[in-house]
């Protein structure tokens, strides 16, 4: 603690080293690009590119000035006025939100003018602000209450509290998620500009004007985005508030733990709140390379289903068919028993929950029995270049990239209820950078306009061909992209499908030699790493195997059913929720949900990150590889790693980019895995039309184990239901 | 952890007690001393079930631990803070649960190989 | 036609923007509609090399000022001299064409105004090939939905693209991005209308109208406490005493019955009868009284007048007017209404005069658009001249309260 | 602490307390032109003291890594097996306010915590979980770790944003999507 203050005193109070490194950095890139123009921040002389902003160019030297409308990820609004700096040789004060800087400006962002300035509107903001910050949920990370303490006047003179009071405005019910209290509102439009520009649902907006003017939908209806939960956060004050976390916390009591989301494929970077052992919350945490500082709604909110439906003890079915609860050590020589006799006739399907630590650790467990029946849940074609080539089931060109493509064929994928926030980088896209989309698949709701070009299989051979009118266009695209769903490569064509992709992929030429077209894009967490760890994507294997034990880790998706094994074959459950998997299996051995543990996901883009502790397992739970640790040992085949570090240790040696936390491995072998995919027999399959399961919004809140025990999905779905019936 | 590798480097930095590795040294044999001396009264004092040549060998057992330090100024806080521990004994500041904590024989044994921490739940 | 309108319009169109814009800066006419910018170089503006936007041209003829009713008799008995001056406003920045927004409530007067511009159809001054000079220019009609803002330039622009009546700030300005993303002009209908003429009789004849830098001829209502409203043009820089007297037929009850004038529409700063005196009726004659022209609309309130009710009543107007976008304005001047209405009664101390001095100069200049000092100035006016009348109703209040009790 | 440092410094010397005054004493009371004043922790000492005194004022060398981890007195079970993390903390995406990020942080991983029966509160057996420290940079958390012997690993930062001038007139462009219908 001293330390910082420290440096901080050093370095005049106000400039981090952070900032001072921007700084620096601004100046030497100044030699480079002449047309910088300098400015003066307080006398500090700062070289900027023509079009920035006074509050950009300010915040390049660390001079931070108070804002509540301007975000820097939404569009400029410059309503809120709190803002107003000072220029020299100006008569009023400039929103430096908004203006741009001109060449030799001495701007002073604390002189009595602005000072003055800022005062006077934090005391209008305040003037129909409720005062009631003790029952806010806002209260101690609301904006509202850190600027009026830092620039607000030190006392009231609202003396028409005692003749007229403050403006009370109706709250809303924009849905089971965020809760509204409208009188709290201070009219900075973050919403309505998150609503339109980000999620693309023009749904908030304001009515009335003046001082009666009103933030809200024009009629009583949902907020129905995905991606809603992110105008909790850009809320600066208590106006909108999450309604699951509503009166459960205060910010200073909790606990905040960095962490993975896991609930798709994406990877967002998450903040997991926690108090006595409990998740309160879960917000973003920026990311500028996934998530920016958004988040799904499905992420956000699903916690509530960690704590339900939770395997706590172990469990073994007793004669009468009954599950029963033991203890450890029953469970485990139980379970052991089992697999010593089963030999190499056991097999494991990985669910899509799964990290890659218990990933290697039962691969290790497996091939030291002698079986190779490692499957994952969600099948991928083996044929033609298959798992063996990371480039061909990656996205290739990473999320950040999709912003820079000016042309994006989407085939068999909805990536607004798969990976919203990629969705959210395509719009981003769409609004900034003119990107065109074009979709082969149903035609779903993306929030932006694309071209349909059927959902026929024989539409994506056309193309492939050169036939379609699409294609010279996917020619002439300068940095074009080919998204494919992992669902269509279910299919029993996924082979063929992939072929063909990879085929189109590297007829399409892109001017960047660095582009990568061919993207895959996966819907659960554990996949990528599953692959890259060597699992078998699909479950024959296991049907054919002829089984006499099956490990499922977390597969609860009903990829395979007690008929599909033979009728001795023991099935260990080894997960954190008692779904699907649980009520087929023979013995429960519980694991740790991704809050629980220290363990590695690989997103779909081929990136390692690892989720943190944030709360211990409940009951009896066990971190997931150090149940297949202990097992190991009472079986016979001890696992040869101790503790997390050596585990990582074995992560890298199966494959070294699964401990490289936080940045995106290459795959590289594009024309390789073309020419396997040129040896492909299979024919493209143009009878059935290409489909996603994922069509609607309502079909978006449960998904897996977590978000199926979750209330929260479950009132999310039923209002979206609602909302269909009427008739806004 | 490619990172944690050890650094060859010369600091230069400001002394505690000692100026070179001589003086260190001498202030260590003399704090040796000063306990191996004190020994006999302290078990007497406290009554402890352990007699001195037990001790002795606890104490030197204590110093051979913390025999290879390369930095002087580890060594002269360790100097210090035996001298603080030597005190409240002396003084009898301390009680006999504390002197016995020395020897750890009292204490139940933690759980050391991974089954037993995971069966415990230590783990 | 009768009145000289259209009357050689192909000449001064075939003279070109350049000859045009030149004329207007002769001319120094400066914009009817309040603010006073010089018009010759707010169409200079337009001359830059065109990026590919069309560029057009907006008339304001939402006029909502309270006392004002300038614009309304050009378009109800001369909507011809508005028409031919978008022409050759058009013509003189290039415009594709021009949007007159015209104020809801002028239903008579956009009646005729769009029978003009049928008119001028059909005789071919305008649409393809106008007046025969082989420019094309069209003009739209746009009727406003009743909101005082809809006057402020970028919330007309706002409102003709079908968006909420909310200015945008500046800059840009809308000589860069205005209606539709597109270079455009906002002009007063006063100063299209007179355009025409300055053009047909020079520059120099309209600069000789009035002081410098104040030059031509004007409309001005005298509304109020006076014998004869009216409506009248007059040459600018003349002293407001003689106006009212030679127009209006004086203030009733004479002029020593006169208590205080607004001079330029509502939202300017009333001066009390000793400043009205010599006040010169121009841009900077009244700026040197601490008020403005604004519109040069003359509310004339004699001793009968309730001053403060009445500065109360315009506040309560620009509080219903406010268009809630940013903070100063949208809770600033309600809060100042509140106020005031408790200073009619008296109910109130002494400090909350200042207090209400000082709020409104935190209004003042810090909103997106002047709506908020046009809400700040008659308070200000009040205060600075009334003050110890406000001071006076409190202290009776105050009297009347204690020996009620 | 600078107290027990003297304390320990006098426990050493064995030489009896009888010496001539130091000459800085001498000068600087002779400057001040009053009444001599003797310091006695200076006054009593021999003049090889004096000397050591004076070197303990310049700097000595040490060699290696300097390792901390046997005097800092925190008992092995607590750091054993113990990762610190390293990061570069992110924005708190609730509020707008910057002065409280910008720089590296280290904390350890969370062990168990339970709501305590009496009061509710939130109960721990790990000291070290609230060890959150704050450095100016990264490789000052890694010295620290190190010099304390403690295992850790560095969370790279993705926070660093490509620099993009925000325009408002982009809101009314004519020809693209940014411009904005809802208010």
């Amino acid at each position: 603690m001293l330390r910082i203050t420290f440096t901080k005193v050093l370095n005049g109070a106000k400039l981090s080293p952070k900032h001072i490194y921007v700084a620096t950095r601004a100046q030497s890139g100044e030699v480079k690009k002449p047309e910088k123009v300098e400015v003066f921040i307080d006398d500090k002389p700062v070289y900027v590119e023509p079009g920035t902003t006074v509050l950009q160019a300010a915040a390049m030297i660390g001079v931070e000035i108070p804002r509540f409308c301007y975000h820097e990820r939404l569009a400029v609004a410059g309503n809120c006025r709190m803002c107003l700096v000072e220029v020299e040789k100006s008569p009023k004060p400039v929103a430096a939100c908004a203006m741009p800087v001109m060449k030799g400006w001495r701007i002073k962002t604390d002189s009595e003018m602005t000072r003055k300035a800022r005062e006077g509107i934090m005391e209008f903001l305040l003037v129909n602000h409720p005062l009631d910050c003790p029952i806010c949920d806002q209260g101690g990370e609301c904006d509202l209450q850190d600027q009026s303490m830092a620039f607000g006047s030190d006392r009231s003179r609202f003396t028409d509290i005692e003749f007229s009071g403050k403006r009370a405005v109706e709250d809303k019910d924009i849905g089971p998620l965020i809760k509204t209290i409208m009188t709290r509102c201070i009219h900075c439009t973050r919403c309505i500009r998150f609503a339109s520009e980000v999620a693309g649902v023009d749904d908030l907006g304001t009515t009335g004007r003046g001082n009666d003017m009103q933030v809200g939908t024009y009629v009583e209806k949902l907020f129905m985005s995905e991606l809603s939960g992110n105008i909790i956060d850009l809320c600066p004050v208590g106006a909108l508030t999450s309604k699951p976390y509503s009166f459960t916390a205060r910010p200073w009591e909790i606990r905040k733990v960095d962490s993975i989301d896991v609930l798709d494929a994406v990877g967002s970077n998450i903040i997991v709140s926690t108090r006595t052992g409990e998740v309160m919350r879960i917000v973003p945490r920026v990311n500028e390379e996934i998530n920016e500082e958004w988040l799904a709604d499905k992420s956000r909110f699903a916690y509530d289903g960690l704590k339900r439906q939770r395997l706590v003890t172990p469990m073994i079915r007793d004669c009468n068919g009954e599950l029963k609860p033991v203890d450890w050590e029953a469970a485990l020589l139980t379970v052991a028993k089992v697999i010593k006799n089963a030999g190499s006739q056991v097999g494991a399907i990985a669910g899509g929950l799964a990290d890659a630590e218990v990933l290697v650790a039962v691969k290790d467990l497996l091939n030291k029995l002698g079986s190779e029946a490692l499957c994952t849940e969600h099948t991928f074609p083996l044929d033609g270049s298959g798992t063996d080539l990371r480039s061909s089931y990656l996205l290739n060109n990473k999320i950040a990239g999709v912003e820079e493509a000016d042309l994006v064929l989407l085939i068999g994928t909805n990536p607004r209820l798969e990976a919203p926030l990629l969705n959210s980088r395509l719009r981003k896209g769409w609004i900034h950078n003119e990107l065109q989309v074009a979709l082969i698949g149903p035609k779903v709701d993306l929030r932006y306009d694309y071209e349909h070009l059927g959902d026929d299989a024989k539409v994506l051979k056309e193309i492939v061909s050169g036939r379609h009118q699409f294609s010279s266009k996917l020619k002439s695209a300068k940095k074009p992209l080919i998204i494919v769903g992992s669902e269509l490569l279910e299919r029993a064509d996924g082979a063929a499908v992939l072929s063909a992709v990879q085929t189109l992929a590297a007829n399409t030429p892109s001017q960047d030699k660095d582009w990568k077209v061919l993207n895959i894009l996966h819907k659960v967490a554990s996949q990528v790493a599953a692959f890259d760890i060597g699992y078998t994507p699909g479950v024959d294997k296991i049907r054919e195997g002829n089984l006499k034990a099956l490990l499922l880790i977390g597969a609860d998706e009903g990829a395979i059913d007690k008929s599909d094994l033979p009728q001795d074959c023991f099935v260990i459950y080894q997960g954190h929720h008692g779904d699907q998997g649980a009520s087929i299996a023979d013995a429960i051995l519980p694991g740790a949900a991704y809050t629980e543990k220290q363990a590695t996901y690989v997103n779909t883009e081929g990136r390692a990150q690892e989720t943190l502790v944030a709360v211990t397992a409940p009951g009896r739970a066990r971190e997931d590889w150090k149940i297949i640790r202990a097992l190991s040992e009472i079986i016979g085949a001890k696992l040869p790693y101790d503790n997390l570090n050596e585990i990582r240790c074995r992560l890298e040696e199966v494959a070294p980019h699964l401990t490289r936390y936080g940045s995106a491995e290459e795959a590289n072998y594009f024309k390789q895995a073309e020419q396997l995919a040129k040896k492909i027999k299979i024919q493209l399959d143009e009878c059935t039309p290409i489909d996603v399961k994922i069509k609607e919004l309502q079909d978006y809140f449960m998904t897996d184990a977590i978000t199926r025990a979750s209330p929260t999905m479950a009132k999310c779905v039923q209002a979206v239901l609602k909302q269909k019936q009427s008739k806004y | 952890m490619a990172s944690q590798a050890v650094k060859r480097t010369i600091k230069e930095v400001k002394p505690i007690l000692s100026v070179d590795r001589e003086e260190a040294r001498k202030r260590v044999l003399n704090l040796y001393k000063a306990w191996y001396r004190q020994l006999p009264y302290i078990v007497k004092a406290y009554d402890i079930p352990k007699n001195v040549e037990q001790c002795r060998e606890r104490l030197r057992e204590e110093f051979t631990k913390h025999d290879h330090f390369p930095d002087i100024r580890v060594i002269d806080m360790l100097v210090i803070k035996g001298q603080m521990e030597l005190k409240e004994i002396v003084n009898v500041w301390k009680q006999k649960g504390h002197v016995m904590t020395y020897f750890k024989d009292s204490l139940e044994p933690k759980p050391k190989d991974f089954l037993s921490k995971f069966l415990s739940g230590k783990e | 036609m009768k009145r000289g309108d259209w009357y050689k319009t192909k000449e001064i169109l075939l003279k070109g923007p350049d000859w045009i814009v030149n004329e207007l800066k002769v001319s120094g006419l400066r914009g009817r509609g309040g603010a006073g910018f010089p018009t010759g170089m707010k169409w200079s503006f337009m001359n830059r090399p065109s990026d590919g936007r069309p560029r057009y041209l907006v008339v304001n003829a939402d006029e909502g000022e309270p006392g004002t009713c300038k614009d309304r008799e050009i378009m109800r008995h001369d909507p011809h001299k508005l028409v031919e001056g978008c022409l050759i406003a058009g013509k003189a920045i290039g415009a594709k064409a021009a949007y007159i927004y015209i104020r809801g409530e002028f239903y008579n007067e956009a009646s005729n105004m769009q029978v003009a511009i049928a008119e001028a159809y059909q005789a071919g001054f305008l649409g393809k090939n106008a007046c025969g000079s082989g420019y094309d220019f069209d003009v739209f009609m746009h009727r406003g939905a009743g909101a005082y803002i809809c006057g402020e330039e970028t919330a007309l622009i706002e409102s003709i693209e079908g968006k909420q009546g909310k200015p945008r700030l500046k800059p840009p300005f809308p000589a860069d991005v205005g209606v539709f993303g597109c270079p455009t002009t906002v002009n007063n209908v006063e100063t299209i209308a007179v355009a025409p003429t300055i053009c047909r009789r020079g520059g120099t004849w309209f600069a000789s109208f009035g002081r410098t830098r104040n030059s031509g001829t004007k409309l001005f209502n005298i509304s109020g406490h006076v014998n004869r409203p009216c409506t009248v043009e007059e040459e600018m820089s003349i002293p407001l005493k003689e106006l009212i007297q030679k127009h209006a037929g004086d203030v009733t009850g004479g002029w020593d019955n006169l208590l205080a004038i607004i001079p330029g529409g509502s939202s300017t700063p009333l001066i009390p009868k000793k400043v009205c005196e010599d006040a010169i009726m121009d841009f900077d004659g009244l700026v040197a009284c601490q008020t403005s022209l604004g519109t040069a609309a003359i509310i004339v309130m004699d001793k009968s007048t309730d001053i403060v009710l009445a500065i109360a009543r315009l506040l309560m107007f620009y509080k219903h007017e406010s268009c809630g976008q940013c903070t100063p304005c949208r809770e600033g001047v309600p809060w100042m209404n509140k106020m005031i209405y408790r200073f009619v009664d008296g109910n109130a101390k002494p400090e909350e005069i200042d207090m209400l001095w000082e709020i409104s100069k935190q209004v003042e200049g810090h909103s997106i658009c002047a709506l908020a000092d046009g809400a700040a100035w008659p308070v200000q006016g009040l205060i600075r001249h009334f003050r110890p009348e406000l001071e006076e109703r409190m202290r009776k209040f105050h009297e009347k309260q204690s020996a009620s009790c | 602490m600078a107290s027990t440092l003297l304390r320990t410094t006098k426990v050493l010397s064995k030489y009896p307390a009888f010496t001539k005054l130091g000459a800085s004493c001498i000068s600087t009371s002779a400057v001040r032109n009053t009444d001599p004043q003797i310091k006695n922790d200076i006054a009593l000492l021999k003049p090889e003291e004096v000397e050591h005194k004076k070197k303990l004022q310049n700097y000595i060398t040490v060699e290696g890594t300097t390792d901390i981890s046997t005097v800092t007195g925190i008992p092995e079970d607590f750091i054993k097996e113990r990762r610190v993390r390293i990061y570069e903390p992110a924005k708190n995406c609730m509020q707008s306010g910057t002065s409280n990020i910008g720089h590296w942080e280290l904390d350890f991983d969370t062990r168990e915590r339970w709501e305590n029966p009496l009061m509710g509160w939130c109960s721990s057996g790990d000291p070290l979980s609230n060890m959150k420290v704050q450095f100016a940079t990264k490789d000052e958390a890694i010295d620290y770790c190190e010099k304390n012997g403690w295992q850790y690993y560095v969370q790279e930062s993705k926070l660093d944003k490509k620099f993009k001038p925000k325009s408002y007139g982009v809101n009314f462009s004519w020809n693209k999507r940014t411009r904005v219908t809802t208010k």
